[in-house]
C-alpha cells in the first residue's frame, strides 16, 4: 500500500478498486465470524483483568526478567528456525530424494508431541545422558538442560516446523522459468535463491517467521521439562505465568496480558508493505 | 448496441486520455508505438483498471463513472479479453482453458467440453487438448487465450496483438477465420495490431494513439493515404516530412529545403512514397529537382523488393527491386544519391 | 522433643555458603520463597535458586542429572520415584501435611454443606485426576463417605481446579486447605469431617549427587525448624 | 512426480535433471542439521521407549478412547480452521481495510498465549460467565466447557493462525493477473477464488490445513483448561500423556510414541502430489 | 569458438531431433511453424531441458551429453537467452533486471547500474528505469528482456522472438541496432522469428523447422528461391505446387494439371509467383495455358499491392496493384479466373 508515492487521483482510484475489492458476503460472514472467535477470548481477558495489579506486575523483577529472557530466547529461536528451516524447506519443494515424505513428517511431527513428552525427548536426545548430549558434554563439556541455551533448543524444536512447511509450500508455488531465467544470466544458484527465489517468496518467509516466534514465545511444555524454571535464565514468560498461576492468579493473568501486550505490538509493526504482494495501484497492463 | 467510451486513466506518470465510439458490427483497430496506452485501455473497458475520468457505457447502461461513482465489475460486463501475455490458467489443461468461461456461465460440464474441443479443433490443437498451457508453445498458446474468448462469444471482444507469436501461415489462416468468425457477428470488436495487415483484414475503422492520446482516426486507407505522425509513416512504410511551404517549397524544422508542388503555404506534411525514389552511385544530371546525398544505413529485403535507408539531410527510405539492388552493388554504409520528383511528392496541410 | 532436635543447626552459629538449588512442588512456591529469604538471611554467603514446576517433572529433570541439591515433593510417589531411581542421599523427611477441602464460590451461594452434595449431577465438580494426589484423596474420601460424585472434570492438578471455581466455571472441586487460603476472598472452603478426610504429606530429601549438599542439609534443617514451620503454617500446611 | 505418465526416455531425462536439482553444499550442511535436529529426538525418544509395556498400553481402554477423541476433535478443528480461516486470510490479503494489522496480530495472538492463560481467555468468553458464553447458556442452555465441543473450540483457537497466515502469504504471492483474466470470462468471485485461486495456491492450503491439524493434536494447555479432563469426553492424548507421566513415565512415553505413530503415519500420506507445485519432468519451453 | 549440436529431446509426444552447426560471429536464424520444436532446442542450447539423445558442444568442450553423463549448468554455459515470455524479475525494477546478469557476475553495483542505465537509453527506456516489469506495457517489457541478455554479452546468445511485440517503427531501430550490435561482435547468435525481414537483416544462414526436424537450410535466398514446404511457401508470399512431372506436366496429388516448362521428369515442385498471376472476371483469350477459375477467398492489403487469395483447384494467391483492385471490384467470394504463363512458373525437382 504505497499511497505515499501515488498521485492523487490513482488513489482515488485505488480506493474505488479497493472498495470493489469486497468479498462475496457467505465469505466477509465467515471472515467475520473468524475475527469475531480471535477478538473475544481476548475482550474477555481484559474484562476480567485485574487492573489494579498492574502496576506491581510491571514492577516486579522477575516479570521483568522473564520478559527480557523470552524476547531473546524467542528470537534466538526464530533466527536458528530460519537458518536451518528455510535449506531444509528448500530440500523438501526441489530435490526429489527418497524419503522426502518421511523427513517432511518428521519435520511436522514435534507439533503433536505432548508438552512434557517433547521435554523428554530433547532429554533423550540433548540431555546429559542423551544420545547426543552425552558426547555434547564429554568431548566440549556441553550442557544444555537447564541453560538459556537449553531454551534455545526447546523453543526451536517446536517452533522450526512452521517455517519449514510454509516456506515449503511457497517454493512449491513458484514459477520456476523465473529461476531458469536468472541461472541463464550466470546467477549461481546461491546467487538465484537469494536474489530471486526468496524476494519472490517473502510473504510466505515474513509468515512463516511470525508463526515461529510466536510458538517460540508462547513455548510452554518442552522448556520447562528440558530448560526447567530458573529466574533469569530460563524462566520465560510462559513459565512464570504458570508460576504465578500457583500463587496468584490474578498476578498470572496480568502476566499473560503483559507477554500479549508485547507480541501484539510487534505483530502490528508487521506492515503490509513487509508482507508484499499486495495488490499494486492498479494492476499491470500486460 | 454501441460502445462509447471516454477514458481517462492516471499510471504513475503515464497519463491516458482517449474517446472512442463504436458501432455494433464494427470491427475497431488500434494501433500505435509501445507504450502509447493501448492495452491500458482494454483493461479499462474490462473493467480491470478503473476509470480516472470520462464514462464507459454500452448504449445507456454506465459501466464506469467515477463521477457517479458507478463500476461494474469485469464479470458483469458482457466483455470478453485476449491478453496481449495470454494469462492462461496454468493448472487446468487447454480443454479447460477453453472451456472456463462456458462452465463459469453455468454451461454444464459435458456440453462445455464439446464446445471447448470444437474451438480446438478451428485452432487446430485438437491433440493439445490435455495439455497443460506450460506444454503449449508460444503459438499454441496465444491460440488457446484466443479460442477461450471466443468460446464465450461476449458482446464485446478485446483482442490484444491476439496473432502476434503466430507464424506466417497459421496468422494468415487465423486471420481468415477471425474475419469469418467477426463478419457473421454483429457484436463489437476492438483489436490492438502492431501489423497494418492485420488492421486492413479486419477492421472497418483505425485509432492510432500515441502517448495516450489518438492521434489519427478513420478508414486505413484515409490514415495510410495522409500520415500525419512518424509512426504512421513507419506503418505503412512511407516517408513523411513535416515543415512549413513557402515561397521555395517546404523547409524543414532543420533548414532542409524540399521542391514540391503546391497551391497553399504554411505547415504541411509532404509524404514521399518509396516506389518513387530513384537511387544513384554518381550524381544524375535529370530533371528530379530533389537530390539529396547521403549514406546506407538500412537494408530490408521484402520479397522480391529491397527498403534501402538514406541517411541524408532528410533521412528517406526508398523501395528498389531486389535486382536492382544486385546491379548496384548496395551495402550498407556506402554514399548515394536518392532522387524524388518534385511532382511525385504528395503534400496536405498539416 | 522433635522441635528442639530441629532448633538446633538454625541457632547454632555454623552457617553455609556456596549456591543452592532448590527443586520444590509448585504449590509450595509461596512458603519456599519465604523460607528462602529466611535461609539466605541465616547463611550471607549461600544464595538459594529455586525451580518450582510439577512434582513429576522436578523429578525426570534430576533423574536427567539437573544440578539440584534439595528436592521437594508434594507427594510420597514422585519422592518414591527419586529414591528409587537411587536419585537421594537418605532417607526423605515429611516436612509438611496438607488437608483436603471443598472449594466453593466465595459465600458458598450454593449452600454446599459436605462432600454428600457433590453427587448433585445439576452441579459442576471438579476434581483432580487419580494419577496425582489431590485426585487419589479426592477418590478416597468420596469412597470412604460412599459418594458417588458427579464430576465434570479430573484436572491435571490442583490448581486447575481451584482456577475453574475461582472463575466461576465449576460450582465446587476439592483442593487444599492451603489453596482455599491462597485463593484469598475468591473462594471459600468447606471443611471435610476429620474422619473422611486424607492427610497429604510432603517429603523432601538431599539428591544424591547434589552439588552442595551441607547447604542443602541446613535448608531441610530450617524447613524442619520451628521457623519454617512456622512459615508453613501460616500457609495453611499442617506440621508432620 | 508423474514418473508413471512418463515415457522412459522423459524419465531418464528427469532424473538427470533432478541429479541436477542438487542444492549448493552449505545449504544442503544446514538443510542436514536441520534434520538431524528433528530427527535426534525422536531416535532418543524410540532409544528411550519401554517396549515391554506397548501391548498393555495399546489395549487400555483410555488410550483407545483418548486417540480416538483427539483424531475426531483435531480434523473437526481442523474443518473449522479452513472453513472460517480461508475467507480471514482472503480478507487479510486482499482487502485493505483499517485496521487490517490489527486484526492480522489478533489472528497470531492465541499462539502466543501461555496453556493455561488459554483457557483462561476461552473461559472469559465462552464460559459459563464469558462475555458471551453467559448468553449462550441463558438463551440456549449451551455450555462449551467440559464439553467435547469445548475441546473443538479450543483446539481451533490455537490452530487456525497458522492456516490463515499460511495461506495469507500464499494469496500475497499470487499473480493477480490470472484472477483477473477469470474474471473477463465472467466468471464470479467465488467461482474464481475456488476454481482459479485456491488450486493455484493448493501447496499453502494444504501445508496450512496440516500445521493447524498437528498443532490441534498436540495441544493440551487450552483444552485442559477450558475443556477439563473427562475420559472420553474430552481427554485427549496429550492429557492422557500428561496425567500418566504424573503416576507411570514409561507407560507415558509409549502413549505418546502411539500419538507419534498416528501423526506420522497420517503426514507420510501426504504425497508430494498432493502438495503439488512440483517441478514438472521438462520445464514449459515458453 | 564454434557452436556443435545435435538435439534429440522427446516432450511427452513431441520429438526434436535437430542437428546445428554456427561458426563463430555467425547469426543463425530458425524459423518454423508455431510448436516445430524451435523454443525446446533453444532451451535445450541454454541447458533448461537436457536432451535425451545427442551432444551439445562448443569447439571441444561438451555442454550437454546424456551417454557421458554430462551436463553443465546454465549458469556455467557462456549463453544468453531472450525468452520468447520475457521472464522478467517481477521484484526488481527495469534497471536491477538488467543489472542483474552483470550483478549475478560480481560486477561492483555502481558499474552495473551504469552500464545497465546506458543500455536502457539505447532501447529508449531510460525514463522507465524505475519501473517495475508491471508497469511496462508489453513491447517495453520485450526491450527489457532483450537488454538483459545483450548486457552480459555472452559468447552464445538465443533470441527467441525477441521483436514480436514492437511497434513496426521501433521494431525497425531496434533490429538495425541489434544488427550494428551483431556485426561488431564475433560471439555466436541463434535467432528464432517469425519475420523473414528479420532473418534477411540479421541472419547469414537460416534453418527451416517442422514437427521438430529441420526441413531446409541455407541463406534466405536460396530458400525463398526454392521452397520446399507449404510453411516457406507462406513465408516469403509465393504460390508452391507438389507433384510429378509428366508429359503433359505437373500433376497434383489431387489431379489437377500444370502446364509448365521443364527438362526432367518425376516429383517436382512449382512456384508460381503471385506477381505473375493475371486476374480477369471474364474468361481471358490468351496463349496462357494455365487458367483457374475459383472463388476470392482472401484480400490482404500490403501498403499500394493487395494480395488476393483464389480458392481455385490449386488454391493460388496473386499480387496486384490497389489500382487494378478498385477497377476489378472485387470482394471476398467473388468468382474470378487466374491466368498463368508456363514460363512464368519455375519448376525444380523435389
Ligand atoms: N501499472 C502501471 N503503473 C505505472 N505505469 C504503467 C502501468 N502499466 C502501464 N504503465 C505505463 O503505461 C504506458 C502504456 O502502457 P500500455 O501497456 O497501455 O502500452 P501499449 O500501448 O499496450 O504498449 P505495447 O504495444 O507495448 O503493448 C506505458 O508507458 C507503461 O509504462
Ligand atoms: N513441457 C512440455 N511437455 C510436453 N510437450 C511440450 C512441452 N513443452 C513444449 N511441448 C510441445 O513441444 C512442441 C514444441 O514446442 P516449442 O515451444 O519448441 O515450439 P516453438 O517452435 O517454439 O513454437 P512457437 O513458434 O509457437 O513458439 C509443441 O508442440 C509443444 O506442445
Ligand atoms: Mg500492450
Ligand atoms: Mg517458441
Amino acid at each position: 500500500m504505497t499511497d505515499t508515492t501515488a498521485p492523487t487521483r490513482a488513489a482515488v482510484g485505488r480506493n474505488r478498486r479497493v472498495g470493489r475489492e469486497r468479498l462475496p458476503w457467505p465469505a466477509l460472514v465467515l471472515a467475520g465470524c473468524a475475527i469475531a472467535f480471535f477478538a473475544l477470548p481476548f475482550i474477555g481477558l481484559l474484562w476480567r483483568a485485574p487492573w489494579g495489579q498492574a502496576g506491581d506486575v510491571l514492577a516486579s523483577r522477575t516479570v521483568r526478567d522473564a520478559l527480557w529472557l523470552s524476547l531473546r530466547t524467542s528470537l534466538a529461536s526464530t533466527a536458528a528456525a530460519v537458518v536451518f528451516g528455510v535449506p531444509l524447506a528448500w530440500l523438501l519443494a526441489r530435490v526429489a530424494f527418497p524419503g522426502r515424505g518421511f523427513v517432511r513428517a518428521l519435520a511436522t511431527l514435534s507439533m503433536v508431541l505432548p508438552p512434557v513428552v517433547g521435554g523428554v525427548a530433547l532429554f533423550a536426545s540433548f540431555g546429559r545422558r542423551g544420545l547426543f548430549g552425552q558426547y555434547l558434554d564429554e568431548w566440549f563439556g556441553l550442557r544444555l538442560p537447564f541453560t538459556t541455551a537449553g531454551v534455545v533448543v526447546a523453543q526451536t524444536f517446536v517452533a522450526m516446523p512452521f517455517l519449514v512447511l510454509t516456506v515449503e509450500a511457497a517454493l512449491r508455488q513458484l514459477d520456476h522459468r523465473i529461476e531458469d531465467a536468472a541461472r541463464t544470466l550466470g546467477a549461481s544458484r546461491w546467487y538465484v535463491f537469494s536474489r530471486v527465489t526468496l524476494p519472490t517468496i517473502r510473504p510466505a518467509l515474513i509468515a512463516g517467521a511470525v508463526l515461529a516466534w510466536a510458538r517460540a514465545l508462547g513455548e510452554f511444555g518442552a522448556t520447562i521439562t528440558f530448560a526447567g524454571n530458573f529466574p533469569g535464565r530460563t524462566q520465560t514468560m510462559p513459565l512464570a505465568t504458570y508460576l504465578a498461576l500457583e500463587t496468584d492468579p490474578d498476578e498470572a493473568l496480568m502476566i499473560a496480558l503483559v507477554l500479549i501486550a508485547v507480541s501484539f505490538a510487534v505483530l502490528i509493526g508487521l506492515r503490509d508493505r513487509w508482507l508484499g504482494g499486495d495488490r499494486p495501484i492498479t494492476e499491470s497492463p500486460r | 448496441m454501441t460502445l462509447h467510451a471516454a477514458v481517462g486513466v492516471d499510471l504513475g506518470q503515464f497519463t491516458l486520455d482517449v474517446e472512442i465510439h463504436v458501432e455494433p458490427g464494427e470491427v475497431l483497430a488500434v494501433l500505435g508505438p509501445n507504450g502509447s496506452g493501448k492495452t491500458t485501455m482494454l483493461r479499462a473497458l474490462a473493467g480491470l483498471v478503473p476509470i480516472d475520468r470520462g464514462t464507459i457505457r454500452i448504449d445507456d447502461t454506465v459501466l464506469d463513472d467515477p463521477d457517479r461513482a458507478v463500476f461494474v465489475a469485469p464479470e458483469r460486463r458482457p466483455i470478453g479479453v485476449v491478453f496481449q501475455q495470454y494469462l492462461l490458467f496454468d493448472h487446468l489443461s487447454a480443454l479447460d482453458n477453453v472451456a472456463f468461461g462456458l462452465r463459469a456461465r453455468g454451461t454444464p460440464r459435458t456440453e462445455a467440453r464439446r464446445r471447448a474441443r470444437d474451438w480446438l479443433d478451428r485452432i487446430g490443437l485438437a491433440d493439445h487438448a490435455k495439455a497443460r498451457p506450460r506444454e503449449l508453445s508460444g503459438g499454441q498458446a496465444q491460440r488457446v487465450a484466443l479460442a477461450r474468448a471466443l468460446a464465450i462469444d461476449p458482446q464485446i471482444l478485446l483482442l490484444d496483438e491476439p496473432l502476434a507469436a503466430l507464424d506466417a501461415g497459421t496468422r494468415r489462416q487465423v486471420r481468415r477465420d477471425l474475419r469469418h468468425h467477426l463478419e457473421q457477428f454483429d457484436g463489437i470488436r476492438v483489436l490492438v495490431t502492431h501489423d497494418p495487415v492485420d488492421a486492413y483484414a479486419l477492421a472497418d475503422r483505425v485509432a492510432i494513439f500515441d502517448h495516450g492520446a489518438i492521434v489519427q482516426f478513420g478508414t486505413l486507407a484515409q490514415i495510410t493515404a495522409h500520415p500525419r505522425s512518424r509512426y504512421v509513416a513507419e506503418l505503412v512504410g512511407t516517408n513523411l516530412v513535416t515543415g512549413s511551404l513557402g515561397a521555395e517549397g517546404l523547409t524543414t524544422a532543420d533548414g532542409v529545403d524540399l521542391a514540391v508542388v503546391a497551391e497553399f503555404t504554411g505547415p504541411a506534411f509532404a509524404v514521399i512514397r518509396p516506389q518513387s525514389i530513384t537511387l544513384s552511385r554518381h550524381l544524375p544530371d535529370t530533371s528530379a529537382r530533389n537530390i539529396f546525398t547521403g549514406t546506407i544505413d538500412d537494408i530490408d529485403r521484402l520479397g522480391d523488393r529491397v527498403r534501402v535507408g538514406v541517411d541524408a539531410p532528410i533521412h528517406l527510405t526508398a523501395e528498389i527491386t531486389a535486382g536492382a539492388l544486385d546491379t548496384l552493388q548496395l551495402r550498407p554504409g556506402d554514399q548515394i544519391h536518392a532522387t524524388v520528383k518534385a511532382t511525385d511528392i504528395d503534400i496536405y496541410p498539416a | 522433643g522433635a522441635s528442639d532436635d530441629a532448633d538446633e543447626p538454625a541457632t547454632t552459629g555454623t552457617t553455609v555458603s556456596g549456591d543452592l538449588v532448590v527443586f520444590a512442588a509448585a504449590s509450595l512456591t509461596d512458603a519456599f520463597s519465604e523460607l528462602g529469604d529466611a535461609f539466605a538471611a541465616a547463611n550471607p554467603d549461600a544464595s538459594v535458586t529455586f525451580n518450582f514446576a510439577a512434582s513429576s517433572a522436578l523429578v525426570a529433570q534430576i533423574i536427567e542429572g539437573a544440578p539440584a541439591d534439595v528436592y521437594a515433593s508434594a507427594d510420597l510417589t514422585n519422592m518414591a520415584r527419586l529414591t528409587d531411581a537411587g536419585a537421594s542421599a537418605g532417607e526423605p523427611v515429611v516436612f509438611a501435611n496438607n488437608l483436603s477441602e471443598i472449594v466453593v464460590a466465595p459465600g458458598n451461594p450454593l449452600g454446599i454443606a459436605g462432600v454428600e452434595d457433590l453427587a448433585n449431577g445439576d452441579l459442576i465438580v471438579v476434581v483432580c485426576a487419580p494419577e496425582v494426589p489431590c485426585g487419589t484423596y479426592a477418590s478416597q474420601i468420596f469412597d470412604s463417605a460412599g459418594v458417588d460424585a458427579a464430576v465434570d472434570s479430573y484436572e491435571e492438578n490442583v490448581r486447575a481446579v481451584l482456577t475453574k471455581v475461582t472463575l466461576g466455571e465449576a460450582d465446587a472441586g476439592i483442593v487444599y486447605a492451603t489453596d482455599v487460603i491462597a485463593a484469598g476472598d475468591e473462594a471459600d472452603g468447606v471443611e471435610i469431617p476429620a474422619d473422611l478426610d486424607v492427610v497429604a504429606e510432603y517429603p523432601i530429601a538431599v539428591t544424591a549427587d547434589a552439588p552442595n549438599p551441607d547447604a542443602a542439609q541446613a535448608f531441610i534443617d530450617v524447613v524442619l525448624g520451628a521457623e519454617g514451620q512456622a512459615v508453613l503454617a501460616s500457609h495453611g500446611f499442617g506440621a508432620p
